[in-house]
């Protein structure tokens, strides 16, 4: 078992640490973690506290792809509980008041259940397919979220607030930490209770789950509120960064980026098992291409070029068919019995 | 000037102008203001305003024109997400005699009588603008001056203008030389990110050039977290003048604010009403901008609606 | 006979899987004209025989001759094209198309390119019909059992004109008219020179049908024999490698009804599944379902189990009213149910052995109360010896055990339950000789230790061996409910099917 | 596994979903009609079709891969490739349109081909290996170029702005002309030839498909092909729609092309749905633009709100009955 959880995780990890050595080529002391003002600060520590809140996203989203489903609205999730936050400090008389940003922050935690609650009781109570389900909070989510906002960008000015996403305690920036929370506790529920192997059987046969015994549809409302949760404080983290929220842009597409991050950690969008540390693994290798990208000064119009490039490399590496055909062939030629290709075809 | 004949008479006899307005979207506060001026303007002005929201893409905006073709508004107007690709529904227009105004953006329509104006800013000026005052205030240095440029939604009318602009207006002097470049998206967050990378790979820099106040704003936090100090060790020049960007020019973060000003909404039912009853219209007409200085901004400040 | 010239040879196939070596050195040849059995315990590697042969896996030595040609098949469709025609052991259909299409599919009849619906429907009910099944064959494959689905499947093979024919265990859910009916349809192919290759763990089919068998064990070649030359305990022999103890008979059972009754079914009934029916279950006793296909055995089981809702009726448990609205809600009252098709409501194939075993336990006591790790081992272990799961690894995923393996796990799963009532729905689907005796075995134990059981089988002999009484179904309406004394014999069974009197 | 008692109703119960799509389309037209003063004309629908033509197009093509239980992402972009191809080409280098749209096609096909055998043949799930394809295709349109490039070429112009009458002064573009040939053509192909069938078989379970000796691996890659062919297609629609290329085209359309199908009753597992669903999907998110469009009066955000709760009522009605009528 152990020996293949490693080799699951093997090829991600490859890849990060290779991308992590381009860096090396175009910044010098690219490695360098410094203690700067009691922070520590670098450009690893960078990539993991813009990476934090990709990661939480992708957590939630790998319990929901789990259970073969997807969950389209985590990118507005993020901007309402942003919005919302952000509003209600906004309206306080004394920003820096740390019950009312706890209160606010709370708040719009709650909000989030409430919304993932609603994901889920589509796709479980009422059977409509999850993608469509998601895609209706999706497209209505950034409404309201601009609603909360008035379309504007609210900025608050509440040092317990910027704690959340840009600030530092223990040295270490307090995203990060949240991360590790979230990420122990999703461990937790998962591995060390036995939520996980439910969670794997209702996606890997949902009828044969039910016949287990398995309540599926509390399984399946329980990962979309985890992950309209984890989107949440997603969407506190970001907002809290810049110290405002922009009701259409926070947490634009960060869907694709979850969903993305969790293929390429290993999980099967048609459900079954789940990795979370390959997702972890799969979050920080999208940011890290992201901070790539800017520190070796790819230009805007070819980003996308070398995105395409890196994630079908990391998509081959990863594929065992593709190293069975490509490096498995040159290995064994002698004893090899004839490959696929060259089967003697036999007329019908 | 385009001829208001015959055409407009019938549907605007009862006085009450319709206007549809087919907005890009609501992608920042910028819009938002554009949005709520030209709302305004048209209860001010008594005119009925169909209004919707085309989410940045094209084709919405094209099928919103062509259903107020369709509903038969009296004149129509829009700001274009982009350039080009115009032609066949304003033709629409056109034969259906519904006058058009352009609003914020122009087409790149080879037929000019396809619209009666274009109301709203230059953004290739805009660019050059910001790019003037730079080299205005680093003419008596002999150092090279290291720019880094946050650029706007890769491809976006906005940014390819106000890129070109900027770099048509400093590209004469050797000295000034854009060492990084890379899209943030207009946002905030995207801002910051960026910038901290640039932060990260370039240890003397001396000049931002942001395309918009956002980007700005996301750009200063970063160059805080590492301990710089925006305005002093690193110029940040940004362009659209909103509220929090002002304030950040009043507190010195930022050095200098081009206005884009997204307040057409009189300006707009006033050329509505005159190319409804068919009066002649100049075929350009220019929003008033300016630009801001960090005094400027405290003065301005108090009075900013946006 | 002809001549022997084999139109299949196999020489020294090798096959090896991640920890596990499922062929070594197989030999293996088949002549035209003659039905051939492969036999062998559950894992001996027979399916993957016929997997390598069919080119659904390569192999990893050894070689292949059809018709005195070398050959290495891609793809199952490439022996397809070869004239090897194939039922494999899961039933292997699409369920979401048509019954018809699932027969003519890659054949369809066609006329300038364009499939002509109306003629496939058409030669499909024909082609059904000579195997003596008369259904809708527009409707989509999944509106029909599992026995159904295998006769489809047979009929897809059967109507490849093929030089070989391949069924593996296609009988495991037959019942004996639709065996007989399959026979004749085998004797008829034998007759024009085709070679069968058969696989079943039912003896009698094997002694019937076959002229030849090959026996496997744990992926070795034992030996080949002319089924005439073989008698069955030397076959179980040579197949377990020992001799098998004798299945003492288990003798006639005092009649449960002393006992209280358990579950009480009133009326009980599902527009379209099954008539209404009234039924009592004892404790300690055992209750068989006998019909023929399609007669609603299943669907008695999945109403008392609460898998599907029961439209009329109503049901008492220790006398007290209840409403089983689902699985859980039955659990809670310790009844378990093992359904008839594990592939589709059994397996959650990218589990282990150890996690499928598990889950039912699991899921009753809830997320929050995970099986310590220590109790999960001991219960897999003991299980994993009990039924002689192979490989024994409990962290095997299971969708890479063989056929009879995964039943053994699906039968555990339920078992470590210790439930009150337990439900088997074709509980011996696959299983080898051996194993079955076990699983008989331990169900009697079982029963007097308390536990009812109601127990379905195509096979009638088993459900007369094991049950206390036996309720009778035909064309979905419980029609007989008989106790199983000393009058009652298979005959009499049959008879009370075909006529549908009370006896 | 419920049971059907077949023959009881007249309509067979696998049309039950699609048929109650096309009712709640109409009941939304007619109360669209009601609410709002000239909409209720048939011109209301047929501008549904011409300015929907290229997304109709599209999601024919992501049906064929949704059929075998794939998805493709990169259907937007390839859009916004062929139209940027064909501006570049046509405007800048003067091609004639007739080397041009095939050309475009061909290299539709020929990327929908190539994702196709990379999902096949490594075994790499189809969303990862579209979404390299998206940024690949978008990479590719901003190397061309950032601005967008008016086509002013006299064939398109003609072909974007010509009219096919209809009678009753009802008139629509030859794209939806060309759109409906791709529907028709579509429905014959999956209903009618083995190549569909092979779609549906895979999708129903591949591994069934692949013992019952069918194509799969070529049905695959075909219906990849297919998708990728009726995005360049769809651009093709595209530019004549705008006549202009642009980069920034399409952003997004993928999900509109996806949310078509689904709406349509088409499952995303693959193996069941049909075509004539995947047109009333289109025409269900067309209609819904229009009625923003009519109500004239929502913000920005209202009007994102209103599409969702739009889009929301219908799922739930499409749901319910669909769900109420089997039981
Ligand atoms: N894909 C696979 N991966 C790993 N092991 C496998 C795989 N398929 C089969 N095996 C192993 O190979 C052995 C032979 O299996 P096979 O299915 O051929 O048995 P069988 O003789 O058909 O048994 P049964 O009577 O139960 O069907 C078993 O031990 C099984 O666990
Ligand atoms: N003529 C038929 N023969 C067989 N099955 C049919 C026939 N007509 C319909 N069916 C379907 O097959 C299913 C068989 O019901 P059920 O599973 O309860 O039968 P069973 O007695 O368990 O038989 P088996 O499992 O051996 O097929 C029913 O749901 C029914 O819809
Ligand atoms: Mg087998
Ligand atoms: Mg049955």
């Amino acid at each position: 078992m152990n020996t293949v959880l490693r080799h699951r995780l093997l090829w991600p990890a490859v890849i990060l640490a290779a991308l992590l050595l381009t860096n090396l080529l175009f910044t010098d002391n690219f490695f360098a973690v410094q203690m700067r003002d009691g922070h520590l600060y670098g450009s690893l520590i960078d990539i993991v506290r813009f990476g934090a809140p990709l990661i939480l996203v992708a957590l939630g989203m790998t319990l929901v792809i789990a259970t073969g489903g997807i969950d389209l609205s985590v990118g507005s999730v993020v901007s309402i509980t942003g919005a919302l936050a952000c509003l209600r400090i906004s309206g306080m008389d004394d920003q820096n008041a740390v019950s009312g940003v706890v209160a606010a922050a709370g708040l719009a935690l709650v909000l989030s259940l409430v919304l993932g609650v609603w994901n889920g009781f589509l796709v479980a109570g009422v059977g409509i397919q999850p993608i469509i389900a998601t895609l209706i909070l999706m497209v209505a989510g950034r409404g309201l979220a601009q609603l909360i906002t008035d379309g504007q960008i609210i900025t608050v000015n509440s040092g317990p607030y910027k704690l959340i996403g840009g600030g530092y305690w223990l040295t270490l920036p307090f995203g990060i930490l949240i991360v590790l929370a979230v990420l122990a506790l999703t461990a937790a529920l998962t591995r060390r209770l036995a939520l996980g192997l439910l969670i794997e059987s209702v996606g890997g046969n949902a009828e044969a789950s039910r016949l287990a015994g398995i309540r599926s549809r509390g399984v399946i409302i329980a990962v979309y509120t985890f992950a309209a949760l984890c989107a949440g404080i997603a969407g506190l983290m970001i907002s809290s960064n810049v110290s405002s929220a922009d009701g259409n842009n926070a947490g634009l597409w960060i869907e694709l980026d979850a969903i993305l991050a969790v293929v390429i950690g290993g999980t099967s969008l048609a459900g079954g098992r789940f990795s979370l540390g390959g997702t972890v693994l799969g979050a920080l290798i999208i940011q890290t291409l992201t901070t790539t990208i800017y520190s070796i000064g790819v230009p805007p119009e070819t980003t996308l070029l070398f995105k395409a490039l890196v994630v079908t490399v990391v998509c081959l590496l990863q594929s065992p068919a593709f190293r069975e055909k490509v490096f498995h062939r040159r290995r064994r030629p002698v004893t090899a019995p004839p490959a696929a290709e060259e089967k003697v075809k036999v007329p019908a | 000037g385009c001829g208001g004949d015959g055409g407009s008479g019938g549907s605007a006899g009862d006085g009450k102008i319709t206007m549809g307005f087919s907005q890009v979207g609501a992608e920042s506060g910028w819009r938002t203001a554009n949005t709520k001026s030209v709302q305004t303007a048209a209860e001010a002005a008594g005119v009925t305003l169909k209004f919707s929201d085309a989410q940045q893409k094209q084709e919405n905006q094209i099928k919103a024109i062509r259903s107020y073709i369709q509903q038969k508004v009296d004149v129509i107007a829009f700001s274009p997400v982009v350039e080009s690709g115009w032609d066949t529904v304003l033709k629409e227009a056109k034969n259906a005699a519904i006058p058009v105004i352009l609003t914020d953006r122009a087409v790149d329509s080879k037929d000019t009588s396809l619209y009666k104006t274009f109301l709203g800013s230059d953004f290739v000026e805009e660019g050059r603008k910001a790019g003037k005052w730079l080299t205005e205030e680093f003419k008596d240095t002999k150092d090279p001056v290291n720019i880094v440029e946050l650029q706007g939604t890769t491809g976006s009318a906005p940014a390819n203008d106000r890129k070109a602009g900027f770099a048509e207006a400093i590209g004469t002097d050797p000295k000034f030389k854009v060492i990084a470049s890379q899209t943030g998206d207009f946002t905030r967050a995207k801002g910051k990110e960026v910038m901290e990378a640039f932060l990260k790979a370039n240890p003397d820099i001396d000049v931002l050039y942001a395309h918009n106040d956002d980007m700005g704003l996301g750009a200063i936090e970063a160059i805080e977290g590492a301990g710089k100090v925006p305005g002093k060790d690193i110029k940040i020049i940004t362009i659209d003048a909103v509220k929090d960007g002002m304030q950040a020019l009043a507190d010195g973060k930022i050095s200098y604010i081009v206005e884009c000003s997204p307040l057409l909404g009189p300006q707009l039912m006033d050329l509505a009403a005159k190319a409804v009853k068919g009066e002649s219209i100049p075929a350009r007409v220019v929003t008033e901008e300016t630009t801001f200085t960090q005094e400027q901004a405290k003065e301005a400040l108090p009075s900013r609606q946006y | 006979m002809a001549a022997p010239v084999p139109i299949l040879r196999m020489r020294g196939i090798s096959k090896e899987f991640p920890g596990v070596k499922a062929l070594s050195g197989v030999d293996f040849r088949l002549l035209p004209g003659e039905v051939h059995a492969l036999m062998g315990e559950n894992g001996a590697g027979k399916s993957t025989l016929i997997k390598v042969l069919t080119g659904v896996y390569d192999i990893d030595a050894g070689e292949i001759e059809l018709g005195g040609e070398k050959v290495a098949f891609a793809s199952p469709l490439a022996a397809q094209q070869a004239g090897i025609s194939t039922v494999y052991q899961e039933v292997n259909l699409c369920t979401n198309l048509s019954v018809a299409e699932n027969i003519f599919i890659g054949r369809e009849p066609r006329r300038l390119g364009r499939i002509q619906w109306g003629r496939m429907r058409r030669r499909a009910a024909e082609l059904l019909a000579r195997l003596e099944l008369d259904i809708d064959v527009s409707a989509p494959l999944s509106a029909y059992s599992l026995a159904v689905q295998q006769m489809v499947a047979i009929a897809r093979a059967v109507d490849i004109s093929a030089r070989v024919l391949i069924l593996d265990e296609p009988t495991s859910s037959l019942d004996t008219g639709e065996v007989a009916q399959l026979f004749r349809v085998m004797r008829k192919l034998k007759e024009e020179g085709i070679a069968i290759l058969f696989v079943s763990h039912f003896l009698d089919q094997v002694y019937e049908i076959s002229d030849r068998m090959t026996i496997l064990r744990n992926g070795r070649l034992v030996s080949e024999h002319l089924t005439s030359e073989l008698g069955q305990v030397e076959l179980v022999g040579k197949m377990i490698g020992r001799e098998l103890a004798d299945l003492e008979k288990l003798e006639g059972k005092p009649l449960a009804r002393e006992t209280k009754a358990l579950m009480e079914a009133e009326d009980l009934g599902r527009a379209g599944a099954v008539e209404p029916f009234t039924l009592t279950i004892h404790e300690g006793e055992v209750v068989g379902l006998a019909g023929l296909l399609g007669s609603g055995r299943t669907e008695i089981a999945r109403l008392l189990f609460g898998a599907d809702h029961a439209g009329t009726g109503s049901l008492k448990i220790d006398g007290r009213p209840v409403s089983l609205r689902t699985p859980r809600a039955a659990m809670n009252h310790r009844i378990a149910f093992c359904s008839e098709n594990r592939r589709a409501e059994g397996l959650i194939p990218d589990l282990t052995v150890r996690e499928n075993l598990i889950l039912a336990l699991q899921a009753a006591r809830g997320w929050s109360r995970p099986i310590p790790r220590r109790r999960q081992d001991e219960l897999v272990e003991k299980y994993v010896s009990v039924l002689k799961i192979s490989p024994a690894n409990p962290e095997q995923l299971i969708r890479n055990l063989s056929g009879g393996n995964q039943q053994k796990v699906m039968l555990a799963r339920w078992l470590i339950l210790e439930p009150r009532l337990l439900i088997l729905d074709e509980p011996t689907r696959g299983i080898d000789v051996g194993a079955k005796a076990e699983i008989q075995r331990l169900v009697a134990s079982l029963s007097d230790g308390g536990m009812a059981v109601l127990f379905i089988s195509a096979e009638l002999e088993e459900v007369l061996r094991l049950s206390h009484k036996i309720g009778v179904l035909r064309d979905r309406r419980l029609v007989a409910e008989l106790d199983n004394d000393d009058d009652l014999t298979t005959d009499v069974l049959m008879e009370t099917i075909a006529s549908g009197a009370r006896a | 596994m419920s049971v059907l008692v077949t023959g009881r109703r007249a309509v067979p119960r696998k049309y039950i979903p699609v048929l109650v799509t096309a009712c709640l389309f109409v009941a939304m037209f007619v109360a669209g009609g009601v609410r709002y003063d000239s909409f209720a004309t048939g011109q209301i629908v047929l501008n549904v079709f011409i300015d929907n033509a290229f997304l109709l197009v599209v999601a024919v093509g992501m049906t064929f891969v949704i059929l075998t239980g794939g998805i493709d992402l990169s259907v937007g972009a390839v859009v916004a490739l062929s139209t940027m191809i064909s501006a570049s080409l046509v405007t800048d280098q003067g091609w004639p349109p007739a080397a041009v749209i095939p050309l475009v096609l061909a290299i539709g096909a020929a990327l929908g081909w190539a994702m196709g055998c990379i999902i096949h043949y490594f075994e790499i799930q189809p969303f990862i290996v579209t979404l390299a394809g998206m940024f690949l295709a978008r990479g590719l349109c901003y190397t061309i170029g950032t601005d967008s490039i008016s086509i002013t070429d006299e064939t398109y112009t003609a072909l974007a702005q010509a009219r096919v009458d209809l009678p009753g002064g009802m008139s629509v573009s030859p794209s939806v002309v060309i759109a409906l040939v791709v529907v028709l053509v579509a429905a014959y192909v999956l209903h009618y030839t083995r190549l569909g069938r092979n779609v549906y078989a895979t999708g129903g379970s591949e591994q069934s498909a692949l013992l019952m000796g069918l194509p799969v691996a070529r049905t695959k890659i075909a219906v990849y092909t297919i998708s990728g062919f009726c995005s360049a297609l769809g651009g093709v629609l595209l530019s004549l729609y705008m006549l202009s290329g642009y980069g920034l085209h399409a952003v997004g359309m993928e999900l509109d092309a996806i949310a078509a199908v689904v709406i349509g009753g088409t499952l995303l597992t693959g193996g069941s749905g049909y075509l004539f669903g995947t047109v009333l999907g289109v025409l269900v998110l067309g209609l819904i633009q229009t009625i923003i469009s009519f109500e004239g009066t929502l913000s920005s955000w209202w009007t994102k709100i209103f599409i969702g709760l739009l889009l929301l009522v219908f799922i739930l009605l499409q749901r319910l009955i669909s769900v109420r009528r089997r039981t």
